[in-house]
Order: C-alpha cells, then structure tokens, then sequence
C-alpha cells in the first residue's frame, strides 16, 4: 500500500520509519510534506478545501510511483495526499522515499511531488478575506515537470 | 450508446453541474469533438470554450483532444490540477 | 539550535514537526534520513564508527546551514549528525529544512547533505568480515558539491 | 612559538598518534611547509607525503596549502571526509 489518498492527518515521522524499517540495505530515505500556508498569492487564507476525483486519485498516484521506480533503484515509496477542508499549518501531503544512495532518492521524491502537481486530479478552494477562489495552476510547476522530460 | 460525464472544481460550479449521463450524438467521437459539442450548448456551457484552460480524462487517465470518446466511457472535464 | 552533533539517536518525525510548528508561512519541509547500510563496496558490514571532529564539527555545518540560507530563503533549517558506534539501521544524519514552496526547500536539503558530505570532519570505520576499514571519500561526492558552484 | 597539530581517522591510525604540541622551525610558515616538514620526518610520516590524499584545518576550518600557520594555531591533518 504506497498510495493513500484521506481525509485524516497522517503521522510523517511513522511514515518515514516505516520506509527503511526491516530494510538494512536503505541508505537514504528522502522526504516531503506540503502544509497549508496562511498566504496565498497576498491574501489571507483562513483555511482551503481539496476536492480531488475520486478513482482517478489513486490510480494517477500509483502512475506516477510506478513511473519512479522505472526510472530509479528505489525500496519503498509512500504517497499521501488528503482532501478535505483543511487550516493553515495542516499537513496536505506527504511523499517519502527509500533508496540505497541520497542522489536516487532526493531525485525521486522530487520527481513525483513535481508529477503529483500536475497530473493528480487534486483542486484547492481557498476561503479567504473576500470569500472562496480556487486556486489557479502555475506555470512553474509545469516547467518542474517539464525538466524531467529532458 | 452513453457515456458518463464528471466536471470538478470551478468547472463544475461554472456549470453547477457535477456529471451527466449523455447520449453521443454522431459526430462525436472524440474528446475534442464532446468537449466542443458540450460548449455549443450556450451558456453557461461556454465554460469548456475553446479560449478556456480545460483538461480531460478518459477512464479516469488523462486525455487529449484526439483521444477516443467510446460508449461506456468515463469523461471527465476539469480545470488544471493544484494539489499537492 | 539548528546544528547538533550527538552520539544519541534522534525522532526525524517531531523535528519534522518542529520546522513548521507555529509557523504558518511555512508551506514545504523537505527532509532527508541517513541509514548505515548492511553493505558497502560489495562487503558485509556489522557496524560502522563514526569518528569525527570536536569544535571544528558543530562549526562547519553552521557554516553550511548559513551558506544555505544566503542562498534561498528558508524559514527553518535542522541538521543532526551522530558519531560513534552504529548498527546497520541505524540512523546517522538527518537535514529539514522548511520553506515557503517545494523548489527552494528541496533544493536547500540536498545542498546541506553535498556540502555535508565533503566539508564536515566525520570519518566512518566499518567492521567487515576482513576487519576494520576505513571508508573511502566517492568522487561523485566532490562532483555532488561542485555543481553548487556553477 | 608553539602550534597544536591533530591527526584524525586513518591518519591517526597510520601514524599511532592523535596529536602533539610542536615547535615551529624556521621556514616553516605555511600548512603546505608544515605537511612537508613532517612527511620529512620519515617512516611512519610519509603518510604525510605528497602523493597522499590529505586534507587540512587550520583553527577548525578548512585550509588551503598556502594559508599560513601562526604561533597558537590549531592544525589538524586528516583523510577527505565520509560522514553523511
């Protein structure tokens, strides 16, 4: 079970042991987790809800691991992502990833937050000073994925 | 002869409208062809318009214009994607 | 106290937490975790000891810690290095650093791992089935730091 | 007119000795002249040679062969780091 996709908060730090428990042959275990700012774009963000597309969430997520593991001599990998309202300060997403040597891993974890931005069917509503927006698309993080492509 | 169709995000409250069953006309047998059919129904329909940064999906994997609209498929129609 | 070199293990989970802990700018932590392998160079390793420098150890990951922060702009940067007797397992070395996006944290983690890599005083001594050995530095550590400098 | 001199890791090893107070002789003034002075001492300093791939700290920070080498100083000569 690499791919979690929930409401509830997970625990980062259980996740990350869990990526090189019983697996002496890890080296290096890369992570991240993405929290809720109270900024967005100059204004106030009191909190956002996620809305994603259930069915295709998983399946996509599980993709993008997939495509990982073709490309790097990876472990373990896990991948959470929640949905929801969620407030400042509160944990998003979490990818972690376990390899022998810290260049594969810091690579990997990096390529699939960069894939997760673009291709998960993830939307974020911000509840702000002047009401609810949703949250436009960047174009740095189609660039982020580009570069993988090279 | 039908296929389901979701719409997520400001897509959806620019429609207010989540999903439809939808019966293909002839003419339509690709997700350019649904999606241009689709915003040809006028307002509030102009929203999938081609000016509009709309994505799709095809059983739930993401699509392109020219990919195959089959009976029984999944369409989704949604705005660009922003978790993470 | 963003640098600690310690002889005890640390909980890379609660200094995740910590980066972000009241600090509701902070919308990206990306860490890494360094585990002593059960091989090395083809050899079984029952354990590894790290030696290292006193004074001149705390000093040069600060150094590193503020070459990072004169590079991007981060809210909070943990490093942890370990020293003495470790078991496969184990971990050795942990770096979180939290920003405001993915890009500048990422990058600012992996920059302190390549500097730590070559510029802190940490000597590893493994115990193989031959005896003790002393690890050999890897080019590709040298070449990891290098391309910072381009 | 004294410095403290530190050996770490394998060097430490190789020399059977983990530091020592030292006088500094004329014509010593640099780190480059110091490793020299003491690879010169003969077997088992040539560990100190120059072929040999040592690094050096002059007052805990890292120092080129050129840097100089004060009265006081804290030296230390050792193998490229392995931590991480």
């Amino acid at each position: 079970m690499s791919v979690s996709v929930q409401q509830e908060d997970f625990d980062a730090g259980a996740e990350i042991a869990a990526l090189s428990a019983g697996r002496r042959e890890v080296g290096a275990v890369a992570s991240f987790v993405g929290l809720v700012r109270d900024v967005s774009h100059g204004a106030h963000v009191g909190a956002m809800t996620l809305e994603h597309y259930p069915g295709m969430t998983e399946r996509s997520l599980e993709e993008i691991v997939d495509q990982a593991r073709a490309r790097w001599t990876l472990y373990a990998v896990r991948v959470i992502h929640r949905f929801g309202r969620l407030e400042p300060g509160e944990q998003i997403v979490f990818v972690g990833v376990a390899g022998a040597h810290r260049g594969e891993s810091f690579a990997a974890c990096e390529f699939i937050m960069d894939y997760l931005k673009t291709q998960a069917p993830f939307w974020k509503l911000e509840e702000t000073p002047d009401g609810a927006r949703w949250v436009d698309a960047r174009e740095s993080d189609d660039s982020a994925a580009a570069r993988w492509e090279q | 002869m039908t296929v389901k169709i979701l719409y997520f995000a400001s897509l959806k409250e620019a429609l207010g409208c989540a999903g439809e069953d939808f019966v293909l006309p002839s003419g339509v047998s690709t997700i350019g062809e649904l999606r241009t059919f689709l915003a040809g129904r006028g307002e509030p329909w102009n929203a999938l318009g081609e000016g509009r940064n709309i994505r799709a999906a095809r059983n739930q994997r993401m699509a392109a214009p020219a990919d195959p609209v089959l009976p029984g498929d999944e369409i989704a129609f949604f705005p660009p994607v922003t978790g993470g």
